[in-house]
């Protein structure tokens, strides 16, 4: 069973962990050429990299998932190496992952047995995220997203770990859930212990985090202190020479547009989603703000024909339409750009294949495919996206960007009028985020019409015209990009009153 | 416990043998056990007892427990066929003793059970069966005679492990234990279906293996047709007696085929059953054990071709058995049998 | 690892087809060593003639595999295809076909509506309608008793005749049916589709597609190729029975896996199902010719199907 | 998805009910149709008695071993095509060692046979982890090497299973109507609730359900799933000893007809064939279920043909009416 942590000498705060020189060969593909590492006791340390620069490698090495070809890891002051994940948990070392690792079918409680987890510190940590009360007898299938990241972490906090690793846990929390989160690391600095913090969101890494290493191609570039206006050198080193380009296109809030009107919802209902009503017109981008589960999955649900409205119309072209399956919205014109791009993608199937998709998707076009048309169709979509293909065989291979893209693509080649795009840029790096905001915005630029959710509120205002704040089901602000701050969309996103208004007006 | 289990058998009486008395006095009912679907000459036998039952005029009801099943699966069987009241029970055995115990409680009972074409070890049942080790024997015998004693043979075997092929091995071995100079030079398993034989066969023939004859058991008109179908001389083959291949025998005799087809009649089932229930009238006293031993048409010899001639029959199934009653025992006709109706 | 081995590893991966044949030759070779001289013109031919039947009913099995199902009845579906077609034969040759693969898309029909629209699983829904056509088929055969099932010349000589020595005649509907199978699945737009449903169901949902639709068109596609490989094994062995194919349910499966197709769907072609059905064909005559007892034998066939996809996934998966 | 984390604590309480059903709510209906089922049997047939009841504990016992070696190996995510043979080998190696000797020696011949196929049932595991080919395909080869080995140890079926030990299945010691057959099938709980507490048996379903959070929660999965195949292995010796005890012989072939009937009671009582779902308890109400079937048809008197008909139909409606869920929720 787990030992007691506090059998670990107690270390130096200069290095708990110190990993160096780690490589790692996945058969002909790198994953890591020399990472470094060194984290301090005590301390909330950032692990930066764009897709694909080695950080799940990384840290599946430091926990065990994986073993390094090269490489010395101390934890403590002793060489450690880690085999399995319950090595590494015995150490006082512990992960907790983006998608939750609590199994479906085994009940919470039975999942905290399976890992041997001291049931009185978990209940413990579970009132610190706020689930007192929680009826350890669910299932994970049955439960939200969010709750099974907060059950996942106070499940890895109740062993005490002497170095938490957070891998990109706050990429499917609401902002409100978030802020738990920093709160159990900062506790946990406080007590001397340390954190791995792992997040896209340049944001919380300088709230949060006291250092950050960055990771390129494998390779550790450099050691950074974000508090101290660190953000950009960390955005240089990750990048590395693209770093210049994409400051280039920074973007700056548009104006609302004017074109006809692309879609129309008339007092749409549909589970949490209570009596919305709004117009989307060719030429913009509207956004979408809202804490989780505040009805916007059942919207962007709706409104790609992968569930029925309760009540409510939906008018497209000016008719209203009945959606019994995405087919039917795709045909309206609709289509959707789902958050998890695995839900979108044949992981198995080549780019091509996936992007040419839609080509196929009807009965009437199961017969022989023109090759060559084809070809054209994909190339163009490819190019017009950067898609990186060098690994042309299995979307699967991708990097999480390129994934999004190829999602992406398929519908430049499809064909639509509206594009829903539902927390497209969850999980990916910086530049990949930039460039697909701003084809968001080109592809409105041309005579889309897009309607965007994002789980980052800052970024709203990158790719936006106009933003719509959902609270408990119901659309409770509406307003110009230009206007939608952090703070402005945080407080409408909770219900408060604006104040915004107030200043608007003035 | 002694008390318990005497209270058990007392209830199992009761509730065992509704239909035993009284006003069914005169009309029985037959229950049928049999462990193997989808067999052209299983399904014979089953008409052949649905036959008998009709034209003994004394049935008023033919059960028939028929699935692919295993020996345990024959017991559960034959134990609802005793709780449905039947009087007598015509069981196909899948294993020689594993029925013995719920064969005794029927007998036990005083339902009469007859096992054909396979033999079970239980006293109190009457067997009524095919000799297949007579089989294996004669057939070997006949082709090795045929060989004047010397040359190679190829054994096309059945499903290993099954009594019948067992059986039917033991009868050739001890056959040819009597020619030294007859060796088998390929022994294959044909599953009893048609195509492995048929694989079997050209493989053979492609890989030069030199032969004189062939003993088969019962996969025979197949290997007859790959001799057609590779252009091959023929050489002697024994086969059962399916209609088809005793159509072989008949035709194809000018073309170079000798062989014999040795007899398996399939209204071994029908018999079983007319044994059955002459002993429940106790209209006749048979012996327990009545082997029927098979006969050797040989289209060699004048009488062997007659009877093959006479016996084809075109409106027949090509792998059904062309014999369609045993004598004495059966009394219905050639009709009846291809109807394939019991009573009611 | 050096470039050079890198290369050869992905040339190999890209082309898992070479790995089969070379197992293919290799056990040609094993019967060559039990015994000179058996490889000739004449084995090859009839490694071929036996190999079609299972071939093209594996071939039914590719398709379903590739969506992530398995179809157990395939084998119910050949008999009963077969053994109709025999039986229906004497009242006209051509009406005794066109019976036997309508028995085949009817029962692949019932399939597919069981798997896309009420979302059974694939093993159970077949498995119990192999149960039902079993059942359906001996109750006709008893109907039937009084027509003989005979199989007609035309389907014989389908099955088993040769042309120039040593072409089998089925070759020649096995053969385009193959490369309209190779063609279809890569470049049509239901192979597409059948791959996508076997990956990512509710990817190609969002991408508009009914996936209904093409299981329930898969799954009848599969019943008619089922009831076509029944037809040529009647012709192969000139003889229709109640349980004529049985016997190669197992094998469509291992044709088809060894053949390299992923049974969790997805990914696979049937090119690999040809060569899976050769080797499994060649298997059994090593078998038929190898001298040791039967029970050798069958551990024997076990040992090297184990051994056979143990090689190619170690080859192909380096990970 | 619709719910925060926050919201959902406070009503947790007032979905207890509804919860149970979803997860009991196949296993007490697979119990209900089998007492439906019972009901028209009785009906059908007033003078159903010990004698019937204990037929069919009889005919049940080797199915349900058979389904709860197959449950174990499904709810590790995999699947075992070769139930059947082991249960042949265990037959035929208990025959060749009993032949002769008493009940004191049969009874540990019997657990000698027990680890032997246990160990079998190992090695099914260890070569699919081990060389990563599909369950499927190495239990269908499997299936042969155990075949082939029950045909070496016993070249056809023989008698000579001791009468003690036949005695222990046959029969009804305590009462007629509680058969010994019934009590033999009590290893299965005794088994199975132990396993299923366990840590190790908590592995099973993790590695059935989700391999990748099995493996981050520390499971062993290679372990784990040598162990389903193991414990698989078990239960299937206890089937091929249970035909050993209801026939009196040893059979190479024995047991051959349970691997795909194995599969239908699995189906039946709730297991999914995707791994990690259900349990053991209605997976036997189900074996009770098809051994029960084929007795109706005959008290009945139906063709049989039809019977196979009615069954594979039944099977069908069965599992249709679980889809039907799907179909409804989805329009």
């Amino acid at each position: 069973m787990a030992a007691d942590p506090k059998d670990t000498p107690v270390t130096d705060s200069a290095g708990l962990l110190e990993a160096s020189g780690l490589v790692k060969h996945f058969g002909p593909v790198v994953a890591l050429r020399s990472a470094d590492l060194r984290v301090r006791g005590g301390e909330i340390h950032a692990l930066m990299g764009a897709n694909g620069a080695g950080k799940s490698t990384l840290v599946k090495i430091l926990t065990g998932a994986l073993t390094a070809d090269a490489g010395t890891i101390t934890l403590g002051g002793r060489t450690r190496s880690f085999h399995t994940t319950s090595e590494a948990r015995k150490a006082g070392l512990v992960c907790v992952y983006q998608d939750p690792s609590l199994l479906p079918d085994l009940t919470v409680l039975q999942n905290l047995k399976l890992t041997a987890t001291p049931l009185s510190t978990f209940k413990r940590y579970l009132v610190e995220l706020g689930l007192e009360g929680f009826d350890l007898q669910t299932m994970p299938r049955e439960l939200a997203r969010p709750t099974l990241s907060l059950l996942d972490l106070a499940r890895a906090l109740a062993i005490e770990p002497q170095l938490l690793l957070l891998d990109e846990i706050t990429a499917s929390l609401p902002a409100d859930l978030t802020v738990r989160v920093f709160n159990v690391a900062r506790q946990l600095r406080a007590e001397g212990r340390s954190v791995i913090f792992i997040s896209h969101r340049l944001a919380e890494v300088s709230a949060l985090c006291d250092r950050a290493t960055v990771l390129r191609d494998g390779k550790t570039v450099g050691v950074v202190e974000p508090a101290q206006g660190g953000e950009e050198r960390i955005v240089k080193l990750m990048l590395g020479p693209v770093a210049d380009l994409v400051a280039a296109e920074a973007a700056s809030p548009t104006a609302p547009a004017t074109g006809a009107v692309a879609v129309e919802v008339r007092n749409l209902k549909a589970g949490t989603l209570n009596d919305v009503t709004f117009t989307l017109r060719f030429g913009e981008v509207l956004g979408v703000a809202a804490l989780e589960g505040q009805g916007q999955q059942e919207l962007f649900d709706c409104l790609a024909g992968v569930r029925r409205p309760e009540a409510g119309q939906i008018v497209v072209g000016g008719k209203a339409r009945t959606f019994r399956h995405p087919a039917d919205a795709i045909r309206a014109g609709m289509v959707l750009i789902p958050a998890d791009r695995l839900q979108a993608l044949l992981r198995q199937r080549s780019v091509r294949e996936n992007i040419a998709l839609p080509l196929v998707s009807r009965f009437s076009r199961w017969g022989p495919i023109n090759p060559r048309r084809e070809k054209r169709q994909v190339e163009k979509a490819v190019k017009r996206l950067q898609i990186d293909t060098r690994v042309q065989s299995e979307v699967r291979r991708l990097s999480g960007g390129n994934q999004q893209k190829v999602g992406i693509a398929r519908w430049l080649v499809g064909g639509f009028q509206t594009l829903l795009c539902f927390d497209p840029t969850r999980g990916i790096d910086i530049g990949t985020k930039r460039q697909i905001y701003g084809l968001v915005k080109e592809l409105a630029a041309n005579g889309s019409a897009v309607l965007l959710f994002t789980s980052e509120l800052p970024e709203i205002q990158l790719a936006c015209n106009r933003v719509m704040v959902l609270f408990g089901g119901n659309l409770v602000d509406e307003m110009p990009a230009a206007e939608a701050d952090e703070q402005a969309l945080l407080r409408a996103a909770h219900g408060l009153p604006a104040e915004a208004d107030v200043e608007r007006e003035a | 416990m002694a008390a318990l289990l005497v209270a058990g058998f007392a209830l199992v009486a009761c509730g065992g043998s509704p239909s035993n008395g009284g006003s069914t006095a005169t009309k029985y009912t037959v229950g049928v056990s049999n462990t193997l679907t989808g067999n052209g000459w299983r399904e014979e036998m089953i008409c052949s007892i649905k036959a008998q039952a009709k034209a003994s005029g004394v049935v008023s009801k033919v059960i028939i427990a028929n699935r692919t099943t295993d020996a345990a699966g024959q017991i559960a069987d034959i134990r609802n066929l005793i709780s449905s009241g039947a009087n007598v029970i015509v069981i196909n055995p899948s294993d020689r003793d594993a029925l013995n115990s719920v064969i005794k409680q029927a007998t036990d009972k005083g339902i009469v059970v007859v096992a054909v074409d396979q033999a079970v070890s239980e006293p109190s049942a009457y067997v009524v069966t095919n000799d297949q080790v007579a089989y294996g024997n004669l057939g070997a015998d006949w082709l090795a005679k045929k060989l004047g004693g010397k040359g190679n043979i190829i054994e096309m075997r059945g499903i290993n492990g099954v009594p019948a092929d067992t059986d039917r091995h033991q009868g050739l071995t001890a056959a040819l234990a009597k020619y030294p100079n007859i060796k088998v030079v390929k022994q294959t398993f044909t599953n009893w279906s048609l195509d492995p034989a048929a694989q079997q066969m050209k493989d053979i023939f492609s890989s030069g293996i030199k032969f004189d004859g062939i003993w088969t058991s019962g996969i025979d008109s197949t290997v007859v047709d790959q001799f057609q179908s590779s252009n091959k001389p023929f050489v002697p083959i024994v086969g059962a007696d399916n209609n088809k291949f005793v159509q072989e025998l008949a035709t194809l005799k000018d073309k170079g085929l000798t062989g014999a087809a040795v007899t398996n009649p399939p209204p071994i089932g029908g018999a079983g059953l007319a044994v059955g229930l002459a002993t429940l009238q106790k209209s006749h006293s048979y012996d327990h054990v009545i082997h029927l031993t098979p006969q050797v048409w040989d289209n060699t010899t004048a009488d062997g071709a007659a009877k093959l001639a006479q016996t084809y029959d075109s409106t027949l199934d090509p792998y059904y058995s062309v014999a369609f009653d045993v004598k004495p025992y059966t009394t219905y006709t050639k009709q009846d049998l291809i109807a394939c109706q019991g009573p009611g | 690892m050096s470039t050079r081995a890198v290369t050869t590893v992905r040339l190999v991966q890209q082309h898992s087809i070479l790995v089969l044949i070379a197992l293919l030759v290799a056990l040609a070779g094993l019967i060559e060593i039990i015994r000179p001289g058996a490889v000739n013109a004449n084995w090859v031919s009839n490694i071929l003639e036996f190999a079609a039947p299972l071939g093209i009913l594996a071939a039914g099995q590719t398709l379903v595999v590739i969506t992530g199902g398995i179809d157990l009845s395939v084998a119910n579906v050949a008999t009963a295809a077969a053994y109709i077609m025999a039986s229906q034969a004497p009242y006209g040759v051509t009406r005794g076909i066109v019976l036997g693969l309508l028995v085949g898309v009817a029962v692949g029909l019932v399939n597919g509506v069981g798997v896309a629209v009420f979302r059974v699983q694939p093993l159970i829904m077949t498995l119990a309608m192999g149960l039902v056509v079993t059942g359906s088929l001996n109750v006709y055969s008893q109907a039937a008793i009084r027509s003989v099932p005979g199989v007609p010349a035309v389907i014989h000589a389908m099955g088993s005749a040769t042309v120039l020595g040593y072409v089998p005649v089925s070759l020649f509907l096995w053969a385009p049916l193959a490369a309209l199978l190779i063609v279809g699945l890569r470049s049509t737009g239901f192979g597409r589709l059948l791959y996508a449903v076997g990956d990512n169901l509710e990817a190609t949902r969002l991408a508009g597609v009914r996936g209904w639709q093409v299981l329930l068109a898969n799954y009848a596609a599969c019943g008619f190729l089922s009831a076509v490989a029944g037809l040529v094994l009647a012709g192969t062995v000139n003889a229709a029975d109640l349980s004529l194919a049985n016997i190669l349910l197992l094998p469509s499966v291992a044709a088809v896996v060894i053949g390299g197709t992923s049974i969790f769907g997805g990914s696979g072609t049937y090119s690999g199902t040809v060569v899976g059905a050769l080797i499994l064909t060649v298997l059994n005559s090593v078998l038929t010719l190898l001298d040791v007892p039967d029970a050798v034998k069958q551990i024997l066939y076990g040992a090297i199907i184990v051994l056979l996809a143990a090689a190619y996934t170690r080859v192909l998966s380096p990970e | 998805m619709a719910t925060t984390a926050v919201a959902e604590a406070p009503r947790m309480a007032g979905m207890r009910f509804g919860r149970a059903a979803r997860r009991y709510g196949w296993t007490v209906a697979v119990y209900a149709l089998l007492a439906v089922l019972m009901v028209t049997t009785i009906i059908i047939k007033p003078d159903y008695g010990a004698f019937e009841w204990n037929t069919l504990t009889l005919a049940a016992l080797p199915l349900a071993f058979a389904a709860a070696a197959q449950t174990m190996v499904v709810l590790s995510g995999g699947i075992d095509l070769s139930v059947g043979p082991l249960m042949a080998l265990a037959n035929v190696l208990a025959l060749r060692a009993m032949l002769g000797h008493d009940l004191n020696y049969s009874l540990g011949v019997a657990l000698i046979v027990l680890l032997e196929v246990t160990l079998a049932g190992a090695l099914n595991g260890a070569i699919i982890v081990l060389t990563r080919v599909p369950d499927i395909v190495v239990t269908l080869a499997t299936s042969f090497i155990w075949a082939g080995l029950a045909l070496l140890v016993l070249a056809k079926p023989t008698p000579g299973i001791p009468l003690d030990v036949q005695n222990l299945a046959q029969g009804s010691a305590l009462s007629p109507w509680v058969p010994n057959a019934l009590l033999l099938l009590l290893v299965v709980p005794l088994v199975w609730i132990p396993l299923r507490r366990s840590r190790a048996g908590l592995a099973i379903y993790a590695v059935g359900s989700d391999r990748n959070a099995a493996f981050r929660s520390g499971v062993n999965l290679g372990l784990s799933r040598v162990l389903a195949y193991s414990v698989g292995g078990f239960f299937a010796a206890c089937g091929g000893l249970a035909l050993s005890m209801t026939t009196g012989v040893g059979s190479p072939l024995a047991g051959t007809y349970y691997t795909l009937s194995a599969v239908s009671a699995i189906v039946l009582g709730g297991v999914s064939l995707a791994g990690g779902r259900g349990g053991i308890l209605g997976v036997v109400a189900a074996a009770y279920i098809l051994s029960l079937i084929p007795a109706v048809f005959i008290y009945l008197g139906i063709d049989p043909n039809y019977g196979q008909m009615i069954q594979g139909v039944l099977i069908v409606i069965v599992v249709m009416i679980g889809g039907l869920g799907a179909v409804l929720r989805r329009v």
